[in-house]
């Protein structure tokens, strides 16, 4: 929605966390995480560019609004408990 | 040079005059001939054009006389400050103006102002300028000096007292 | 809380999810850690480049610290800016970063670097760098290595690709004789964070030389950014060393391995022939013999 | 106080009257004297402040915009090559809506070389949202930077200014100048408190990426403030007035404009020689005026358009040319004047290129051409003053 110019500051000044920009949407593959096999190494969170990963008792939690797929968290993590499969495959 | 008619002009400026100084706006590097102009006036001074006919000149470098026309412009009856040394007699000077000689160098050199190889003239000369100007009293020139010197205070004010005493007319 | 111990980097984030870079982009891995290391009172400058790009369309910041942006080649000087505001404003504790790509960087705004690292501007400058004008295209920068496709330096009948080595940026910050410069690398977070650390608590100017792999512009997958960073340690393309005060310490030797194994995976080389690989790997052998020599005479 | 100085140095104090508090910028003839007196000034401790000496006049610009960001007040001055280099980063200045106040000492651009005056550098300066102020005074050149900072940041303009002077005309020549008391000037302008800057703890992202969606309504609001900074300086100039007992004319200056036949347009250095010319003509019964343009940007459309309907003729002097069009001056004059109930016969003259003197002599002449010009009822030209190698003569 475009704003009116009397609502606007005077210069774009940006002040709005990304969380707005749902980037999950660009995904093309998707990682899904067998929790069973995961050995709390938190590799995975260490090396995802988006910061989509956030660790709950140090089993990764993948946001997936924002996860655009790259699949590092898949070739890097060591128990192989992350699998890439395609979007809306399952 | 500069220095020359930025000291005239605050002198003239502590008199009550108005002025405006300003060099020949060259790049020319250390030793190249300059010119440095200014105005007098007892009203407000609005024109920023080059002076074309002054009504008085003031040489620093005799060598520039056989160079170039240094009266050139100056009004009719208008007055010539050459710095020159001691005893000789400038020749061939164009009749229809009044001049006056000083030897500036060898007064900055007494006074150790500059080297003794390049003595600087600037304030010497603007000594005898108070005494060929009727409208320029000495002591302001002393205050700028004052004023302005970056060293050497009391030796610049002293080669400018001395210069005054010392300037003579000449007639051509 | 004890499972939380075995992250080997710190855990708060500074980087919101959100931010607009392609998957798989080493650049966002390379902010992310290096806010980890500096924390919150840091202001970051950010000129024309990727990351000019990736916070997101205004109102969007995908960083949790204030960002300048500015044009291209002023990064050294709008850092130089930010500090002297700072000081005369008598704020202090603040760490001034400027965020720079390798075009921004060894390219246009290699004379506001040098400005700012002669005059020992109290900053810390990262250049990303994914070697190429990559917010634009793909196109040859500086910093573009030997033997690179890109889309000015394109493969044809008369077999192009870029035929310049890439510039030397850490010899360059060297000769500046800047306190403090690093190569670090994604791949490694935590030399890159210890590093980051230890430069946080020096003064004057830093640099920071960090890879970024690219996976639209190196023609790689996006799952292997973080094994391509390490093979490029690993042959040695990209060596982890750090200058302090001029001396020269390599902070990781690598495996040694050929560097096919680096080149293969990628797009950007693989019109390569044999003897343009054995010409290669010779350059990237001396160019180690070198920073050994570097670091064993401690200049 | 009352002293002799240089434009320069009146340049200088003005930005340490205003207490700039951060300076950055990079030499070049003839604008050095204004940086050497400034760095002089932070050294000595008079001027609290940091001295950046940048590596370049795009370096300068910039590290002003990132101090000004972070809510210092700062100041730099240029000249001709370092302006344009600068063209980049001085929209960027007003797109971000920072009051950076910069003194030009304007001069002509190469080649051929020249470090002499026009006002090509200034004029090709048009479009990029600075305020732009002529001077034709020493003095007026510290009283504008001291109002320019006043205009500039507040609240409804916030874009940066630009105050010229004219090179070694004005930047090399002494001129009395009255210093005002540093008191005199903290109660005129207020310490810089802008709306937002950047700040730790605050993480905010400034000058971000705006898609077409948006971009014209920033763009609409920059135009607002220039639009504001038009009534603003003739308010901040009256505020000065009561403090420090002078003005200078507002956007427009009218010089014997009343009843006038023709006027002159200019503006800078030469504006000065053209008021004795005004006079002197007078004296001998030429009903002549001059208009002085101080501010170029905001253009004074309205003062034109009425000063328009009280003449027959227009000289409009241009020390720059618009290469393919006419002078910039002149087309801005003919453009504020084109709807006047009755138009007045215009004429644009260039002249003063790379330090070519223009004097009173000149002046006099274009006068008698624009009334010549009158009288013969022509339709507007161009005319390059004082060309060897053109048939007419004016000396």
């Amino acid at each position: 929605m475009t704003k009116s110019y009397q609502e606007l500051p005077l210069t774009p000044i940006s002040d709005t966390p990304s969380t707005i920009n749902l980037t999950g949407f660009w995904r093309v593959m998707k990682p899904v995480v067998d929790i069973s096999k995961c050995k709390k190494c938190t590799i995975c969170w260490k090396f995802c560019p988006d910061a989509a990963i956030t660790l709950v008792d140090g089993v990764p939690m993948i946001d997936l609004r924002y996860c655009k797929g790259c699949g590092i968290c898949s070739v890097e993590c060591p128990s192989k408990c992350i699998v890439m499969i395609k979007e809306g495959s399952e | 040079m500069v220095v020359a008619s930025e000291l005239l002009a605050r002198a003239a400026f502590k008199m009550g005059f108005e002025v405006s100084s300003f060099p020949f706006f060259g790049v020319e590097r250390r030793g190249a001939p300059v010119t440095a102009y200014a105005r007098l006036d007892i009203k407000p001074i609005r024109i920023k054009s080059s002076i074309y006919a002054p009504d008085y000149i003031v040489v620093l470098d005799n060598s520039l006389l056989k160079v170039i026309d240094v009266l050139e412009g100056l009004k009719p009856g208008g007055s010539v400050l050459i710095n020159y040394p001691n005893g000789k007699k400038p020749e061939g000077l164009a009749p229809g103006f009044k001049y006056y000689v000083l030897d500036a160098t060898s007064i900055a050199a007494a006074h150790g102002i500059g080297s003794q190889t390049a003595p600087i003239v600037n304030t010497a000369i603007m000594g005898g300028f108070a005494r060929m100007c009727p409208s320029i009293a000495l002591d302001p020139i002393l205050e700028s000096i004052r004023d302005l010197a970056p060293a050497k205070e009391e030796e610049n004010v002293a080669a400018a007292r001395e210069a005054y005493g010392r300037t003579t007319e000449a007639v051509p | 809380m004890a499972l939380m111990s075995r992250t080997t980097i710190p855990e708060e984030e500074f980087a919101y999810p959100g931010s607009t870079g392609c998957p798989g982009c080493g650049a966002n891995l390379v902010m992310r850690y290096l806010l980890k290391g500096l924390g919150g009172r840091t202001i970051v400058s950010i000129p024309a480049c990727c990351w000019a790009v990736m916070p997101g369309y205004w109102p969007s910041n995908c960083l949790k610290v204030p960002l300048l942006y500015t044009a291209f080649e002023v990064t050294g000087a709008a850092i130089s800016g930010l500090r002297a505001a700072l000081d005369v404003k008598g704020v202090e504790d603040v760490t001034v970063v400027g965020f720079a790509g390798d075009g921004g960087t060894v390219d246009i705004g290699l004379q506001a670097l040098s400005g700012a690292a002669e005059r020992r501007t109290d900053a810390i400058y990262v250049m990303y760098d994914n070697e190429a004008y990559m917010n634009t295209g793909i196109q040859r920068s500086g910093s573009t290595p030997w033997g690179a496709w890109t889309t000015t330096t394109p493969v044809g009948n008369s077999h192009g690709y870029k035929h310049e080595s890439k510039k030397d940026i850490m010899a360059i910050m060297q000769a500046h004789k800047i306190p403090y410069a690093a190569t670090v690398s994604p791949a490694f977070p935590e030399d890159f964070i210890k590093k980051v650390e230890k430069a946080k608590n020096i003064k004057g100017f830093r640099f920071f030389h960090a890879l970024s792999p690219c996976p639209p512009g190196w023609r790689t997958n996006p799952s292997l950014s973080i094994e391509v960073a390490r093979l490029a340690v690993d042959t040695r393309i990209f060596p982890l060393y750090e200058i302090e005060d001029g001396k020269v310490r390599i902070t990781r030797k690598g495996k040694g391995l050929p560097i096919i194994d680096y080149i293969k995976v990628q797009g950007r080389f693989q019109h390569l022939t044999e003897p343009e690989i054995e010409e290669m790997q010779k350059a990237v052998d001396d160019a180690w013999i070198l920073l050994l020599l570097k670091e064993s005479s401690g200049t | 106080m009352r002293t002799v100085m240089t434009g320069n140095y009146a340049s200088a104090y003005g930005a340490k009257l205003c207490r700039a508090e951060v300076i950055a910028a990079y030499p070049i003839t003839p604008q050095t004297s204004i940086v050497e007196k400034l760095a002089e000034f932070v050294a000595t401790g008079e001027l609290k402040a940091k001295f950046i000496p940048v590596e370049s006049e795009h370096s300068a610009m910039a590290a002003c915009i990132a101090a000004q960001t972070a809510g210092a007040r700062t100041y730099t001055a240029t000249s001709s090559h370092g302006l344009t280099l600068m063209h980049e980063v001085l929209m960027w200045a007003s797109g971000a809506r920072l009051p950076i106040v910069m003194t030009n000492v304007s001069r002509a651009m190469a080649p051929p070389w020249s470090v002499w005056v026009d006002h090509m550098d200034s004029v090709a300066q048009r479009d990029t949202g600075w305020l732009q102020f002529f001077c034709a005074s020493n003095q007026e050149v510290l009283d504008t930077i001291i109002m320019a900072y006043k205009v500039c940041e507040s609240r409804g303009v916030m874009l940066p200014a630009m105050v010229i002077e004219d090179a070694f005309i004005q930047s090399h020549t002494s001129e009395p100048v009255d210093v005002p008391d540093q008191e005199l000037v903290d109660s005129f302008l207020p310490t810089y408190a802008p709306e937002y800057k950047i700040e730790v703890g605050k993480p905010m992202g400034f000058g971000s990426l705006v898609k077409p969606d948006q971009y014209m309504e920033f763009r609409y609001k920059a135009m607002l403030g220039i639009k504001e900074a038009h009534d603003r300086f003739l308010r901040v100039e009256q505020e000065f007035k009561h403090i420090f007992g002078r003005e200078h004319g507002g956007l427009l200056e009218e010089y014997r404009c009343e009843n006038a036949e023709v006027v002159l347009v200019a503006a800078g250095s030469v504006a000065a020689t053209a008021k004795d010319v005004v006079d002197s003509m007078r004296d001998k019964g030429t009903r002549v005026g001059l208009a002085r343009i101080r501010a170029f940007r905001p253009f004074p459309y309205d003062e034109f358009k009425s000063l328009g309907s009280k003449v027959d003729g227009v000289a409009v002097l241009d020390r720059s040319y618009t290469f393919g069009a006419t002078g910039a001056m002149f087309t801005e004059v003919k453009a504020a004047m084109g709807s006047c109930q009755k138009r007045p016969a215009m004429k644009n003259y260039i002249a003063g290129l790379g330090g070519r003197d223009i004097t009173p002599k000149v002046l006099e002449k274009v006068f008698e051409d624009i009334l010549m010009h009158c009288k013969r009822g022509e339709e507007s030209e161009v005319e390059w003053v004082d060309v060897a190698g053109l048939p007419r003569r004016w000396h």
